[in-house]
This record gives structure tokens, C-alpha cells and sequence, in this order.
């Protein structure tokens, strides 16, 4: 369960929210929504552990994620604004050391079912990022999703340039990791095709 | 968290890095194209007297190293921070300061280690005799090491900050002062015929200082990098 | 709801202390430097070797003695602030840079004026001026790197490690100058007269490093409290303390 | 006391330049230091008073 108890955030002389306590439990998802720069990516990067919040805490299980630190880094896969992909390696490589990165080992095999999972084809695979389109950009980073195992994700915008097929891939994934009983904290301007009693709105009003 | 999974993750790192460096292999070229330039201009500023160049030589491509290992060190987080790599990097069940260390090693090999192969030849050019090539060597692979260590400190501290490249000179050529005495003494020391062990040991001793310490305040630069 | 007051009002309940404190501190420091220097240009003796000259050192080994000891309580302040999050260490830290620059230059450039008489050099690379000179880049390091940050938190975190590697560099870099001098058999020159300074030198000299320290002081909460009415947008108190009460409705 | 006269004073037995150079510069930057700050407070507090009278009175926000 994940917990966010009075939390507020400022960044500079603008107090982007506060006093904000939410619960996600296991098996539903929070939808954060609001304008630009109502706060959303900061909150996801409070969640994320990557931004301390000014007041309050973000509870895992009922502990202090920076107490937490490695633990809780080791429960969540975070999908930014960033794609976090570099332009020289192939999709299939990207996918493999984002893999490795989180310390876990990744077979090719797995890594092409992935990305095939999200409607990237195999000659796709073996070219170098920099010439695939944005969408296609945004899927290789979204095929670590069907490699993750942890039970919290924290995606940031993953519907942005993606094409209805794609969007709904993505959405039926989100859905079969809910029915596991993770959890997911997305932030979205779209409407997210989820059953009502699995999905949590939150409106940033900045 | 196991040990395995930690290696699996440095492991990936470092090869990932040394793929990327494979792709684009006129980066990790310029540094030792720069050295070499550097290097070659100093005979003609000074002149070919070979007395003054062996004088001058252990000085002139110890800075020269130096230089080359500051021009690099934008491309050690730089990409990673742009592309959002960084963000994953920090996110990971691994403590920070350890895949640090792979960052570093990684960036040793693409932009260190040829300074070190290619610093002998550097070396006939300022009429070094074999022993003291030997020394420089020796003093340049411990050396290097540690100015990456060092060195990505700063690189982790001006990231996304504007005028990063000469803030990021300012900052790192101070604490380069030791390893540049160390290592040049090295090399003089081997000329002059008094040795070059208490240099050289020096220099290991600021290596495995810099190994224990300086990852620490990396991993804490590029935490407050990415807040 | 559970907020960290301390974290708020420390910076307000100092402001009205420094206040307080800064007066004292300064007419003080303006006494011990009239004494200190009477003892130093009227009471000390010529010094026999080196003549008149050497009285250069009740200005240069005060300050070089600051300019170090000013790093060292930067980087204290730089570290309580990452440990515990604490505003006001940072501005502490921020507030310390400048004058413990303003130091390193004055040793440095009274390092000079002694050097031309006695060594015949302006500038010689021994293991003191040498660190004093990287301790000058080094607190330019941190006021640079601290200007190029916009975003104030960041920029308060990243002076701040970097403060603390340079407390690790100065002796690294001290000790290395001396080892390179001995392999290089430089001129064995050092600034101290050693034991046989006369007693009344050492007093003077002693003064006078006591008013730095407490000019120093003096200074630094005088700038603490811009940097807190900069910071903070609060209003320049006069007198009465601010009701901390009333800001927390606010908030 | 040594000094037989004013100008035997002000020449330092031959040192007086760089006597006199090291103890006016140091003079003068704190001096300026003070004066800095000085000009500093006085801006922050014309700043904050232009802040008050602009409207803007959410002090500690």
C-alpha cells in the first residue's frame, strides 16, 4: 500500500500543493490530472523518491520511503517524461540495459516478446533508436512494463504519443497488473479505459 | 539486493557505456587527438633544445593528460541526464555510489586508458629514456583513475547547470593538484635517479582514496542534480 | 499536522539574535585592532633579520589563519545543512564564502608583500601560499557554482558537497606541495619565525587574529541577515522579533 | 618604542611600501565589505517596502 500523508510541495516561490494525504491500495490506480504545471510530474517524482517533498511523507507498507531508500527503489519501475532510451543502441538493447540496470538479468528472447507485445516488430528491433518516431520511442520504453515484476508502477504521461492500438495495449497491460494486485500511479491528461472501482482521480488544481 | 544482482547491474553499465563509446568512436578519439596536440605544441613554443624538453616533459604531458580528462568528463552524465537514463540509473535497488563506480570505469576505458597507451610514444617526443617511459606509465594508470574519480564529482555537480564546462574546469583543476604533482614527480624522480616508488605509491594511496570517497559525493551531486 | 516548525522559524528566531549579537561583536573587534595594532607597530621590537618588514605578518598570518579556519566552518555548516536538511546552515555557509575569500586574497597578496623583502620574490611556491592559492579557487568554486544555480534549494546542496571535498583537498594538496618542494630542494622558506619571536609579536599577532575572528563573525551574521530577508521575503525587522505565531496562520 | 620620528614611522626602516601596501589594502576591504553589506540591507529593505506597497503582502508564503 502506498500512502502519501500531508504532503506539499513548492518549487521556488510557488506552492505547487499541499497538505495532500492519499491512500492507493493494492490493485487500483491513482490518476493524477490537472493543467500544466499544476504539480503532477512533481508528485510522481515525490512517489518516485527522486524529489523530497518540502512537508510530509510518501509510506510504503506504512514506512517512510527515505528510510526505505534501495528497498522501496527495488518495489517500484518508474517510466518518466524522459523515455530514458539512448539514440545509438537498438530497441533490444535498450530494453536489455534498462533491464540490467535494475540489477536483474534479461534474456534477449524476453526482451523481443516485450517489444513485440507492444507492437514493435522485429525488424524494428535491430535499428538504432534515433531513427524510430516518437510513438515508436515511447513504446520501447513502455516494453520494460511487461518485464517488470515490481508491484509499484510510477508512469509519467505513458500515453503521449501513442496511436489508439498502442494506447490500449498499454491499457489492457496496466489492467492485468492491477489484477495481480499492483499498483500504479499514473499522471494523464487522457481518460484511462479502466474499470471505475480500480481507478483513483486526483485533480491537481496548482 | 543481492551481490549478484549488484554485479549484474554494474556489469551493465560499464557495458553498456563501452557499446555506446563503440557506436561513436570519433568522441572517445578527440580526447587523444587533443592530448597529441597539446603535446605537440610545447617543442614549438619552447624550442628543440632536448636538454629543455626532458626538463619540461614529464610536466607538459602530465597537464596535457590532465586537460584531455577534463574535456571528457561533459560526456560522463551529460547523455544519461538528457535522455532520462540518469532518472533510472538513480532508481535502482543498487546504493548509487557503487554503479558510480562503474560509470567511472567505464569512462577510464573510453577516455583514460588510451591517454596510457599512447603516452609513451608522447614521451620519445620529449626524449624520455626507456625506464622513465616505463614510469610514465605506470604513474599515468594510477593517475587517470583517480582524475575520473575526481573528476566526475564536479561533472555530477554542474549537470543541467548553465556555463557547466568552464564552471565544471574551475571546480575539478583544483583538486587535481596532487595527482599532478604526484604523477609529474614520478616521472622527474625516475630522471633525476631518485626513484619513483614514494611517488608512485602516492599516488595509489590518492587512488584508493578517491575510490572510497569520491563515489559518495557523486552519487550525492547527482541526487540533488535530478531533485 | 505534523510540520517541522524548527525548519521554519530558525532562520526568523536568529534573525533578531544576529541583530542583537552583531554590535558587540563589532566594537570589540574594533578595540582588539587598535590594540593589536599599537602592540604591533609600537610595542614589538625590530625584528633583527628581517627588519621593519616582518610586522607585515600582524596583518598576513591573522588572515591566512581566517581564510582557513572560515573553509573548515563553511564546510561544517554545508554539512549540517545536507545531514539535516536545515535552511539556515546553508545560508550560514552561503554567508561565509565571501569573507573568507576576502581573507584568502589579503593573505595571499600580503603573502607577496612580505616575500619581495625577505626572499627577494613576490611569489614562491612553497606548501602555504600554494593551498592559500587553491583555497582561493576553492572558494570561488562555491560562489560560482552557487550563482550559476537557479533553483536556490539545489544550488544550497551542491555548494555544499562541494565545499565539503575541498575540506578534503586543502591538506591533501599541503602535503603534496611540501613533499614536491623536498624533491625539488626549493628554498626551505617558511613564514613562521618560530621560536624566536618575541613574546610581544606573538601578542600582537594574537590580537590581531582575535579581531579577524571577531570582525568575521560580526560580518558574517550582518550578511546572514540579507541573505535571510532576501531568501525568506520577510520583512527587515527593527526591533521586536516576528510573531511566529501569526506566520504559521498565514501559512 | 623605536621609531625616532613620524617619517622614520612611515618608512619602516626602508620596508614602508610593502608594510604599508599589506595593512591599507587590508584596511580597505573591510572597509568595503561593511559598506557592501551596508548597500546590501538598505536594498532588501527598499526591495521588501516596494513588495508591501505593490500589494503583494504574503509575508512568509
Amino acid at each position: 500500500m502506498l500512502q502519501a500523508v500531508t504532503l506539499s510541495c513548492r518549487r521556488g516561490e510557488r506552492r505547487l500543493f499541499s497538505d495532500l494525504t492519499i491512500k492507493v491500495e493494492p490493485g487500483t490506480l491513482l490518476a493524477v490530472v490537472g493543467e500544466n504545471g499544476s504539480g503532477k510530474t512533481s508528485l510522481l517524482r515525490i512517489f518516485s523518491s527522486l524529489l523530497p517533498p518540502d512537508e510530509g511523507s510518501i509510506l510504503w507498507d506504512g514506512e517512510d520511503i527515505h528510510q526505505l531508500k534501495e528497498l522501496y527503489s527495488g518495489q517500484l519501475t518508474y517510466i518518466g517524461h524522459l523515455n530514458g532510451i539512448k539514440d545509438d543502441l537498438t530497441p533490444l538493447e535498450n530494453v536489455m540495459s534498462a533491464i540490467n540496470l535494475t540489477g536483474e538479468a534479461c534474456s534477449r528472447t524476453a526482451a523481443q516478446e516485450a517489444l513485440e507485445a507492444i507492437g514493435l516488430k522485429r525488424p524494428v528491433h535491430r535499428l538504432p533508436s534515433k531513427v524510430l518516431s516518437q510513438g515508436q520511442k515511447r513504446r520501447v520504453a513502455l516494453a520494460r512494463l511487461w518485464l517488470s515484476t515490481r508491484p509499484l508502477w510510477l508512469l509519467d504521461e505513458p500515453f503521449t504519443s501513442l496511436d489508439a492500438a498502442s494506447t490500449g495495449v498499454v491499457t489492457q497491460r496496466l489492467h492485468a497488473h492491477l489484477q495481480r494486485g499492483g499498483l500504479a500511479v499514473i499522471v494523464t491528461h487522457q481518460e484511462v479505459d479502466l474499470p471505475v472501482e480500480r481507478v483513483q482521480r486526483l485533480r491537481l488544481t496548482g | 539486493m543481492s551481490r549478484s544482482s549488484m554485479w549484474e547491474a554494474v556489469g551493465g553499465i560499464v557495458r553498456r557505456d563501452l557499446l555506446l563509446a563503440m557506436r561513436r568512436r570519433s568522441d572517445a578519439a578527440m580526447s587523444v587527438f587533443f592530448l597529441v596536440i597539446v603535446v605537440s605544441l610545447f617543442p614549438l613554443g619552447v624550442g628543440p633544445e632536448p636538454a629543455v624538453l626532458r626538463t619540461i616533459g614529464p610536466g607538459v604531458l602530465w597537464v596535457a593528460a590532465l586537460l584531455a580528462c577534463l574535456l571528457s568528463l561533459a560526456r560522463v552524465f551529460t547523455a544519461d541526464y538528457v535522455d532520462g537514463t540518469l532518472e533510472q540509473m538513480v532508481l535502482v535497488p543498487q546504493p548509487l555510489a557503487v554503479l558510480v563506480v562503474g560509470k567511472v570505469f567505464a569512462h577510464w576505458v573510453i577516455s583514460g586508458l588510451p591517454i596510457v597507451l599512447l603516452s609513451p610514444l608522447l614521451g620519445l617526443q620529449f626524449g624520455l629514456s626507456g625506464e622513465s617511459l616505463g614510469v610514465l606509465v605506470m604513474s599515468l594508470l594510477l593517475g587517470t583513475p583517480t582524475l575520473s574519480m575526481i573528476g566526475t564529482i564536479g561533472a555530477a555537480l554542474v549537470l543541467g547547470v548553465r556555463g557547466s564546462g568552464l564552471l565544471v574546469a574551475l571546480l575539478v583543476l583544483p583538486l587535481y593538484v596532487p595527482v599532478l604533482i604526484f604523477g609529474a614527480g614520478a616521472v622527474t624522480g625516475s630522471m633525476a635517479g631518485i626513484g619513483a616508488e614514494a611517488n608512485l605509491s602516492l599516488l595509489g594511496a590518492c587512488l584508493v582514496l578517491s575510490l572510497f570517497l569520491a563515489p559518495w559525493a557523486t552519487a550525492a551531486a547527482l541526487r540533488i542534480a535530478l531533485e | 499536522m505534523s510540520v517541522n516548525w524548527s525548519k521554519y522559524s530558525a532562520p526568523m528566531a536568529f534573525y533578531p539574535l544576529a541583530g542583537r549579537l552583531i554590535p558587540w561583536f563589532a566594537c570589540v573587534a574594533v578595540a582588539l585592532m587598535g590594540v593589536g595594532l599599537y602592540m604591533g607597530f609600537f610595542v614589538a621590537p625590530t625584528d633583527f633579520q628581517q627588519g621593519e618588514a616582518y610586522r607585515i605578518i600582524f596583518v598576513h598570518v591573522p588572515a591566512a589563519w581566517m581564510s582557513m579556519f572560515l573553509y573548515v566552518v563553511m564546510a561544517v555548516w554545508a554539512g549540517i545543512g545536507l545531514g539535516l536538511n536545515a535552511r539556515l546552515s546553508f545560508m550560514m555557509a552561503q554567508a561565509i564564502a565571501p569573507t573568507g575569500a576576502m581573507f584568502t586574497f589579503l593573505a595571499l597578496l600580503t603573502g607577496a608583500m612580505w616575500g619581495k623583502p625577505t626572499w627577494g620574490a613576490w611569489w614562491v611556491w612553497d606548501a602555504r601560499l600554494t593551498s592559500e592559492l587553491i583555497l582561493l579557487f576553492q572558494y570561488a568554486g562555491v560562489m560560482l557554482l552557487r550563482t550559476s544555480i537557479d533553483d536556490m534549494r539545489r544550488a544550497d546542496r551542491s555548494s555544499a558537497v562541494f565545499a565539503l571535498v575541498g575540506v578534503v583537498n586543502v591538506p591533501i594538496i599541503y602535503f603534496s606541495v611540501q613533499w614536491w618542494n623536498t624533491l625539488h630542494q626549493g628554498a626551505s622558506v617558511s613564514m613562521s619565525t618560530g621560536s624566536k619571536m618575541a613574546a610581544t609579536m606573538l601578542t600582537a599577532m594574537l590580537l590581531m587574529t582575535l579581531a579577524f575572528w571577531l570582525y568575521s563573525v560580526a560580518v558574517i551574521l550582518s550578511r546572514v541577515r540579507c541573505i535571510i530577508v532576501e531568501r525568506e521575503s520577510l520583512p527587515v525587522w527593527e526591533e521586536e522579533p516576528p510573531v511566529i505565531q501569526k506566520v504559521a496562520e498565514v501559512r | 618604542m623605536q621609531w625616532g620620528s613620524v617619517s622614520e614611522f612611515f618608512a619602516m626602516g626602508g620596508y614602508g611600501l610593502y608594510v604599508w601596501t599589506s595593512f591599507v589594502v587590508t584596511a580597505l576591504c573591510m572597509v568595503w565589505e561593511v559598506l557592501a553589506l551596508w548597500r546590501r540591507r538598505a536594498a532588501a529593505r527598499v526591495e521588501h517596502r516596494a513588495m508591501l506597497l505593490g500589494g503583494s503582502n504574503e509575508t512568509a508564503a
